[in-house]
């Protein structure tokens, strides 16, 4: 009896579970250290990052051996939704896979919160990235002298934190794991911070609360709609169409329903993100099935031809009712919720006018925690995005394109011409994040019709590209600056110069990672933005046919001033000939190790992208796929 | 009109005078006088209601103990002043009028509850078929003979299969009878402490009476 | 005039308590209290044994709890006895408006 | 035989990146070395191009017509029409290109390969799903590499001798007043990536790998001219450089995304993938480039000849106009139009009965696998311009032109390398690569922008001194040459002059950079003069140059100019309105040849002006002569044909001329013709075919002019500079605002402070305090209120809510106050209490009762 539950070990659950959870095990395990064995403290701290790293890598081939048998077999086996189908339908019979990276357990039955983690090409490099900024992140803050175990505690949970969101598919356990990461990071930069981090901490707190309550608002509203309409809408579609997919989703909602009655409740209320997903996504289909109905009937109007009249007018009442009976996050519910995610994701990625909080927070920031901030928590909005706002609320999605793309650009501009201005080294590279992000925004932003859907399809690869990339670059800039601060301990860009000759070996690496950052080709800053902007000219939103033209302008105009501030600041730090102080030490050998696997990485991801994008790019594709499908194609 | 209820006329009345009695007689030592004979009434009511081993009861130890007791409590403190004390008018007036308001209240309770409520007991008419005290000793071994329902939840019993399985209550299946065995022992035992206790209470304290004349 | 049953049973069980009452109320000796005590012990155990005998529901429980109920009047006697010579080795006397520690 | 030599061009494209790769890891330590393992990887490239050159050439046709015609199979032949980029034979015939395509054999060119870079899953395959890096190899890749190759072996020669001194440990910067290490490998190890990156460039069979190669050279440039990142001027001329280049780029980012748009790939020729069919075996399947979705072709997808009455679109844009101008375009059905605002794109398998003279076309709005597809005539000018741009930022052309001279600030051999023979040459190659995708409107962009460019900065070159910038604004002016040869449809002409004047110019540069290392970086032609005893070799190197380039009989630079006058004015015959498009570069020739005479005259003739740097110029070692000698022989020989003394028999021109596009030939048989510049092509080819034009024999009117021209001007450089009959103070006196105007290039820097940098700076600083003040303004100004509105209701609570509070307590109190008299504390009452509360209990539930039932 090989599936029995009780002697059966599902692997991907400990494997998920364990990247989640092993930095606060190490947390715990400090506590145990003697009071002033720093070195001790650094070091356990280092291996549950190590141990955390290799656990993400493994989770990575696991993907990647599931995505090369589903390639083979079963073309939309690998997506998430339909993994966790598969799972639910299996458990009732035989208990679970353990090779399918989706594990659930029961939580809080009461509310139907379950412990639900799963992974896919969104989430997996994200972890990957966030396991290794967390190592370099670890090593760069060796010479942390003051309440160490605190910072590694701290740091620790962070992680976790991080780890945690990104795994998490029940919304209820991903906003815990959302406000895990708020504290910890409002201590680090509060404690550990520069001169004002007192205000930097509290504005970065304020902002991130504000958008986290946001994202509650909107998880509360999702809770309370029943969903169980959705059960008998899909099990008509299943009929009406014979498709695997849909059969496979009307049977796991079927179970999934038929377990919550049984524990008594009447109707079903869920976390579950991927059932969101599809309650979405059938909400908006009924939406377009309706408005097409409408316009048909306006059309055959014209014709006074009174029984193809009569057959429209019947073909729209009768969209109407299923409307009426099945649509469960009706337009203006999506509407609502939507602005509402929008704005709670927007804030952490940061979206002009939501940013502000970004430079003081890093600037006061100690490095190690500036490279997470940049590497890793500005992430947070681009996946909330594509795992959240965009699949639940398909509708609003689309209808608001315009909107997004249009900040999206803003950002884009506005921070690159803010970065020119900035005196500050550490607000500078801030800024030029925000300039980054925004191209993510826009390549998520860039909706177009299915038979054009690969313009869309470059955009949000670009954005995952361009996260990835970003992901890379900034800490390793963040990570620069943090070297030549210890040796200056300023941060004034107009009282450097002269590095190259003082340091060669830190100045090759910096320009490296700088280049990569203004996005040469070669390195990986280019592919992300360049996707980004291939896909934009063909964006036409609805009513507005220039948009995605002008936009694309702009985008790849800006890439001027990118250059500009970046060679201006290369020039007014490394270049010219009067060091700032006579002796500056070259890197040390822990320096030199923790910005190394940034620059190698930074080189492969820019010369073969693929390595990242042929498992990114299928889940990407799905996701794609399902939101396009809202619409009509 | 049977004997039964002539009988229960005149102890019954009898009773309620002395109680009455109790309450107006001012000299203490008359009050135990009338307490001791209200106490017999109640008695013989309940040999009227055929409940022999309680009227027996009743006797012994009313009468037979705590009335000593209490004789011994006014003699020991039956000294000058306390032989009588009066209440005031006032409150007189106001016990008496509380005291009618709240007969008025039980009796007329008592008279418009419908007592059909409850299953009405088919009396045979032989009082040897009653055998109160012998049911009453079954009863307290727990016989489920002699008892057609027990209206009392909750006393110890035989758990039921229901209540096993749902914690909740079930309305009582007819012939279900409880052994009152262990509690009547309880209350001995009880009555046994507290006649230490009173004892031990009732010891006199020299100083005590150094320190309130103080 | 009706045939006695329980309501005659219970009126009488009414005057004992009743008059308990009030004796409590206006007895100023704590004896006296003590008796007013005994009386509405008396008209409840009363009443105990009127359910007893007519009806079958209580036909062992109405005895058992009179039972109960005489003997913790006993016992309630001992303690109020040994309380009033307390009370009165410490106040020599015996009049409970003497006691007025609970006046607010 | 190789199966396909394409693979040695890439090879030899990879040769520097490994050498690069190598001194990029250890050659810090390596010293001399690191110079010879550059040039060994280099000179490696050149030896692999010409074993590859080896197999082109039999197919080449410059053996004559003859020899190709009999010794190639037929589908060699045909395939020849297939991708209109590479040479057509004059004598085409109308074969089933397509199908051709498919069966050709590998090992004949055009060589291709490749692999997918990036690619997505959703949307119809081939159309804009996939990003390549591929090769292909024609004529012109040939030529290119040859050249590239050749040029950059010498100049890295030239090289390990220049910059020699930068071997020793401690290099003392005259200029930076610095002393600082020297690092000789670090230019080498730039100068292998670079090499790497230009090849790739020349390599590439898209645009997309074309773009990757224009900013890895762009970014080899601005690290070769920050090489003495010590000297502000220096960083501050790479900054800009780079910049510059990234306006271009942008354009040509926003160019390929429109092309990739609507056309659906960034591929330019077709090509020829293995594609897992349904069956799931794997097929060679034909996709075709922009080249055929935009030129309309002769033949169907499967190979049909299209209709007849249709042939005066072969080989042309088809402009169509939607039928029912509905705005919403998607399937809407068109119809051929003089003038139509849409262009067909011919992306997907289509069939000649689609496109028919009378009844409507089907097209989609999108790009499609299966039928026809549009795109705006607008988008399509604006990708043209857009791919221009960076060309024109690339090729310093007006009016990104200022970047190159500051560019001077680098070392002498990147001057010549980057600067003047390959890269900045790349935006030139690229309008030729790409020639078939620019529209009319602008090829005559185009043309006007070279001919502003040229004569502009041949005018600043009138009155510079420093001997490197007046090389550097010849060579924007030379390229402005080969951009306007280009813009009048002068394909070969413009190309032609690129690879002569990549030879003359590296030549110039060279010489210079000799000249300057003899003098102790001396560069200032006003202290120099009379160095002609000291080193004979370089001048009269220098001089082969000179001539080369002022267009001296028998020199390259004579060939390939003469073919840019001639197409010139055959353009303008045709065009008169554009007159100006001859006359500027006809008084430009006049003054490049007075300013080379004057720089040579100033620098080697007469008595020397500063003794003090005469005393000390000395020749040069041989690693640096040796490769001015060579370069010499070539820029005089590189453009011969025979007979010598015949301008238009020229082998190089042939050859290039065999690479044409197609569609440029102006046969009868030729079914592909460009209504546009077939013409002009075919007044400058056979003009006895005009009799209506009454001008005599273009070649010789054109060549004629251009001779004198540059007479007008070598006399009078030798009047003023060699016999010294005109003082140039007095001039400069007599025109002095002229010569401000000239010696302050224009003021290009002054205007470009004021439009672009300084407001760019503004924008940036009001950004900036936007965030400080407005934003941050109003977060801060949020969380005070937040504060101020807690204080309020701080008042608020303890006057109000508090009060009431208190005053319920105090009520409470008092009632408690009295109701403590009911304690009285008596036993006795209690118990009436009691028996009361019993009664009012029951009374008040009895009467609720009553209420209720």
């Amino acid at each position: 009896m090989p599936y029995d539950t009780f002697r059966y070990f599902e692997y991907d659950l400990w494997l998920m579970s364990g990247i989640i959870f092993v930095p606060s095990l190490f947390a715990l395990l400090l506590l145990f250290i003697p009071k002033g064995q720093k070195n001790w403290m650094r070091i356990t701290a280092l291996a549950g990052t190590v141990i955390t790293l290799l656990l993400s890598v493994f989770l990575l081939v696991d993907w990647y051996q599931l995505l090369d048998t589903y390639r083979l077999t079963d073309q939309t086996g690998h997506t998430l939704a339909a993994r966790a189908d598969i799972a639910r339908i299996r458990e009732s019979a035989r208990g679970h896979l353990d090779t399918d990276l989706v594990a659930r357990r029961p939580w809080i039955a009461r509310f139907n919160i379950e412990y639900f983690l799963g992974a896919d090409g969104i989430s997996v490099p994200l972890v990957v990235l966030t396991a290794l900024i967390c190592v370099l992140a670890i090593g760069a803050s060796w010479n942390i002298e003051n309440a160490v175990r605190g910072y590694l505690i701290l740091f620790l949970i962070l992680e976790t934190g991080m780890m945690g969101t990104f795994l998490a598919l029940d919304f209820f356990l991903f906003y815990v794991f959302w406000e895990v990461m708020l504290l910890p990071m409002y201590f680090l930069i509060g404690l550990w911070g520069g001169p004002r981090r007192e205000y930097a901490a509290i504005k970065f707190f304020l902002f991130t609360l504000l958008g986290s309550v946001l994202i509650l608002i909107a998880m509360i509203a999702f809770y309370f709609a029943d969903l169980t309409p959705l059960r008998d809408w899909l099990e008509q579609r299943a009929q009406q169409t014979p498709s695997e997919e849909l059969r496979r989703e009307a049977q796991a909602l079927e179970q999934a329903v038929r377990q919550r009655h049984g524990s008594g409740e009447t109707a079903l209320h869920t976390f579950d993100i991927l059932l969101l997903h599809k309650v979405g996504r059938e909400s908006a289909r009924l939406e377009w099935d309706y408005q097409q109905a409408e316009r048909q009937y306006e059309e055959v109007l014209a014709s006074r031809d009174s029984q193809r009249i009569e057959q429209a007018r019947q073909h729209r009442t009768t969209i109407a009712q299923l409307k009426e009976r099945h649509q469960i996050f009706s337009p203006t519910f999506q509407f609502i919720m939507f602005v509402l995610l929008f704005i709670g994701f927007a804030i952490k990625l940061p979206m002009v006018p939501f940013h502000t909080w970004l430079p003081d927070a890093h600037v006061e920031a100690p490095t190690p925690i500036s490279m997470i901030l940049a590497g890793i928590l500005l992430k947070m909005g681009g996946y909330g995005f594509l795992r959240i706002a965009y699949p639940i609320c398909p509708w609003a999605a689309y209808a608001l394109a315009w909107w997004i793309a249009l900040f999206g650009v803003i950002s884009i501009v506005y921070g690159a011409f803010a970065a020119m201005a900035q005196t500050d080294f550490k607000k500078l590279v801030a800024y030029s994040s925000i300039s980054h992000m925004g191209y993510v925004q826009l390549g998520i932003a860039i909706w177009t019709s299915m038979e054009r859907s690969q313009f869309w399809n470059w955009g949000i690869n670009g954005a995952m590209f361009q996260m990835l990339a970003h992901g890379l670059s900034s800490p390793g800039m963040f990570f620069m600056v943090g070297v030549i601060y210890d040796r200056l301990h300023h941060r004034d860009l107009h009282r450097m110069g002269g590095l190259a000759n003082a340091m060669p070996l830190y100045t090759g690496l910096s320009v490296i990672i700088f280049f990569a950052a203004m996005g040469l080709p070669g390195l990986c800053g280019f592919p992300g933005e360049f996707f980004t902007v291939l896909g934009t000219w063909n964006f036409t939103p609805p009513g507005s046919e220039w948009a995605g033209k002008i936009f694309a302008i702009l985008a790849a105009a800006t890439v001027i001033i990118t250059a500009g501030y970046i060679l201006w600041t290369l020039q007014r730090v490394y270049l010219g000939h009067r060091p700032p102080s006579p002796d500056l030490p070259e890197i040390t050998f822990r320096e030199f190790l923790c910005a190394l696997p940034i620059v190698v990485l930074a080189i492969l991801l820019g010369v073969w992208p693929r390595a990242v994008l042929d498992w990114v790019e299928p889940s990407l594709a799905a996701l794609l796929r399902d939101l396009a499908s809202t619409h009509g194609w | 009109m049977s004997l039964g209820d002539i009988l229960f006329w005149i102890v019954g009345l009898m009773t309620a005078l002395c109680a009455v009695m109790v309450v107006v007689t001012q000299h203490i030592v008359r009050c135990a006088i009338w307490l001791l004979f209200t106490l017999a009434g109640t008695a013989g009511l309940f040999f009227l209601l055929g409940l022999d081993f309680l009227g027996a009861t009743q006797l012994f130890v009313y009468v037979g103990g705590t009335l000593v007791l209490v004789i011994f409590g006014v003699m020991l403190t039956a000294t000058g002043p306390f032989i009588q004390l009066r209440a005031g008018a006032g409150e007189w007036a106001i016990a008496i009028i509380v005291g009618l308001l709240l007969y008025g209240l039980i009796a007329v309770s008592w008279m418009f509850a419908d007592w059909s409520k409850l299953p009405e007991a088919a009396l045979p008419d032989d009082p040897k078929q009653m055998y109160h005290t012998e049911q009453l000793g079954r009863g307290l071994l727990g016989d489920t003979s002699v008892q057609p329902v027990s209206a009392l939840p909750g006393v110890p019993g035989k758990p039921r299969a229901a209540e096993k399985q749902t914690g909740k209550l079930q309305p009582p299946p007819s012939r279900q009878a409880s052994a009152y065995l262990l509690p009547f022992e309880i209350v001995s035992v009880h009555l046994l402490v507290v006649l230490i206790g009173a004892a031990y209470l009732a010891r006199a304290k020299r100083k005590r009476v150094v320190a309130a004349s103080q | 005039m009706a045939s006695v049953g329980l309501t005659q049973y219970l009126l009488i069980g009414a005057v004992l308590f009743v008059c308990g009452v009030v004796c409590m109320a206006i007895k100023r000796n704590a004896i006296g209290v003590l008796m007013g005590v005994e009386l509405v012990l008396n008209g409840a155990s009363v009443n105990f044994a009127a359910f007893a005998r007519f009806h079958e529901a209580f036909r062992v429980e109405g005895q058992v709890f009179a039972l109960f109920t005489i003997v913790l009047a006993a016992a309630e006697a001992a303690i109020a006895l040994a309380i009033v010579l307390n009370f009165y080795n410490n106040y020599l006397t015996v009049d409970v408006d003497s006691a007025e520690e609970l006046k607010g | 035989m190789l199966e396909n030599p394409g693979w040695l061009f890439v090879a030899a494209t990879l040769l520097p990146l490994i050498s690069f790769i190598l001194l990029l890891i250890g050659g810090k330590h390596w010293g001399r070395v690191a110079g010879w393992i550059a040039t060994a990887a280099i000179g490696g490239a050149f030896i692999l191009s010409a074993i590859g050159a080896a197999y082109y050439l039999p197919h080449s046709g410059l053996f004559g017509h003859s020899h190709s015609s009999e010794a190639k199979p037929a589908s060699q032949e045909e395939h020849r029409g297939a991708s209109h980029t590479h040479g057509a034979r004059r004598e085409h015939n109308h074969g089933h290109e397509y199908s051709s395509l498919l069966e050709r054999d590998p090992a004949e060119p055009p060589w291709q390969g490749g692999l997918v870079w990036a690619q997505t899953s959703s949307g119809e395959s081939g159309q804009a799903t996939a990003l390549r890096l591929g090769f292909y190899v024609d004529g012109l890749t040939v030529i290119m590499f040859l050249m590239i190759t050749l040029v950059a072996t010498l100049i890295h020669i030239f090289s390990t001798g220049y910059m020699a001194e930068e071997l020793q440990p401690q290099v003392e910067d005259h200029q930076a007043y610095a002393v600082r290490a020297g690092r000789y490998p670090r230019f080498f190890t730039y100068m292998s990536l670079f090499c790497f990156s230009m090849l790739n460039l020349v390599l590439a069979d898209n645009l997309f790998q074309i773009f990757i190669s224009w900013e890895l050279v762009g970014i080899c440039s601005y690290l070769l001219i920050g090489y003495y990142y010590e000297r502000s001027s220096a960083s501050n001329a790479a900054n800009k450089a780079f910049i510059t280049n990234r306006v271009g780029d942008a354009g040509f980012i926003i160019g390929s995304a429109i092309l990739w748009t609507y056309c659906g790939t960034l591929t330019l020729p077709d090509t020829v993938r293995l594609q897992r069919n349904a069956k799931g075996e794997m097929v060679r399947e034909l996709e075709p480039g922009l080249f055929s979705r935009l030129r309309m072709p002769n033949k169907d997808t499967h190979g049909d000849p299209l209709p007849g009455q249709l042939d005066k679109y072969f080989g042309n844009f088809v402009r169509v106009a939607p039928i029912k101008p509905a705005a919403e375009v998607a399937d809407t059905r068109y119809r051929l139009a003089e003038n139509g605002g849409w262009v067909l794109v011919f992306g997907g398998h289509f069939h000649g009965e689609d496109l028919t003279e009378e009844t409507a076309i089907a097209a989609s709005s999108a790009p499609t696998n299966m039928g026809l597809s549009v795109m705006p005539y607008w988008a399509l000018v604006l990708a043209g311009i857009g791919v221009f741009l960076g060309c024109v930022g690339k090729s310093a052309q007006f009016p990104l032109h200022v970047w190159l001279p500051d560019a001077m600030e680098g070392p002498t051999p990147v001057s010549a390398l980057i600067h003047a023979a390959t890269m900045v040459a790349a935006g030139v190659y690229l309008v030729g690569r790409a020639f078939p995708l620019f529209a009319p409107e602008v090829l005559l962009v185009i043309a006007y922008t070279g001919a502003v460019t040229l004569f502009i900065a041949a005018s600043i070159a009138l009155v510079q001194t420093d001997i490197k910038r007046v090389l550097a604004y010849s060579t924007v002016s030379q390229l402005g040459f080969m951009m306007l040869a280009l813009g009048v449809g002068g394909w070969i002409a413009g190309l032609f002059h690129l690879l002569t004047h990549a030879f003359f110019k590296a030549l110039l540069f060279l010489g210079s950079g000799s000249v300057i290392h003899g003098c102790h970086h001396e560069q200032d032609m006003m202290k120099m003069g009379g160095l002609y005893e000291k080193m004979k070799i370089t001048a009269v190197t220098m001089l082969a140059g000179v001539l080369a380039i002022a267009g001296a009989p028998l020199f390259s630079g004579w060939y390939s100019k003469d073919a840019i006058m001639v197409s010139a004015l055959a353009f303008v015959v045709h065009h008169p309105q554009h007159i100006l498009l001859f006359l500027l570069p006809l008084i430009t020739v006049a003054m490049t040849a007075f300013y080379m005479f004057r720089l040579w005259y100033l620098t080697f003739t007469g008595k020397p002006r500063d003794e003090h740097v005469y005393e000390h110029a000395h020749e040069s070692p041989w690693v640096m002569t040796l490769p001015l000698i060579v370069l010499a022989l070539f820029s005089v020989v590189v453009a011969w044909g025979w007979p010598p003394w015949d301008p238009h028999a020229s082998a190089l021109e042939h050859y290039l001329d065999h690479e044409m596009p197609i569609y440029l030939h102006p046969d009868a048989d030729n079914p592909l013709q460009d209504a546009y510049l077939a013409p002009v092509r075919k007044y400058a080819e056979q003009p006895e075919a005009f009799p209506e034009i009454q001008l005599p024999d273009p070649h010789t009117l054109a060549g004629l002019l251009a001779l004198l021209s540059a007479g007008i001007g070598f006399l009078l450089a030798t009047t003023v500079y060699y016999w010294g009959y005109l003082d140039p103070e007095a001039t400069q006196q007599q025109f002095a605002r002229v010569y401000t105007f000239l010696w302050e290039k224009w003021h290009f820097d002054a205007v470009y402070r004021w439009i672009a940098v300084r407001p760019a700076m503004v924008l940036a600083r009001i950004c900036r305090w936007f965030d400080l003040y407005v934003i941050d303004g109003l977060v801060d100004g949020s969380a005070r209120a937040t504060v101020k509105i807690s204080q309020w209701d701080g008042k608020f609570d303890l006057g109000i809510i508090d009060g009431l509070v208190n005053l319920t307590a105090d009520i409470i109190y008092a009632v408690a106050a009295w109701l403590r008299h009911v304690q009285t504390g008596l036993l006795r009452n209690y118990v009436l209490f009691l028996a009361l509360a019993a009664v009012g209990i029951f009374a008040l539930v009895s009467y609720i009762l009553a209420l209720v039932g």
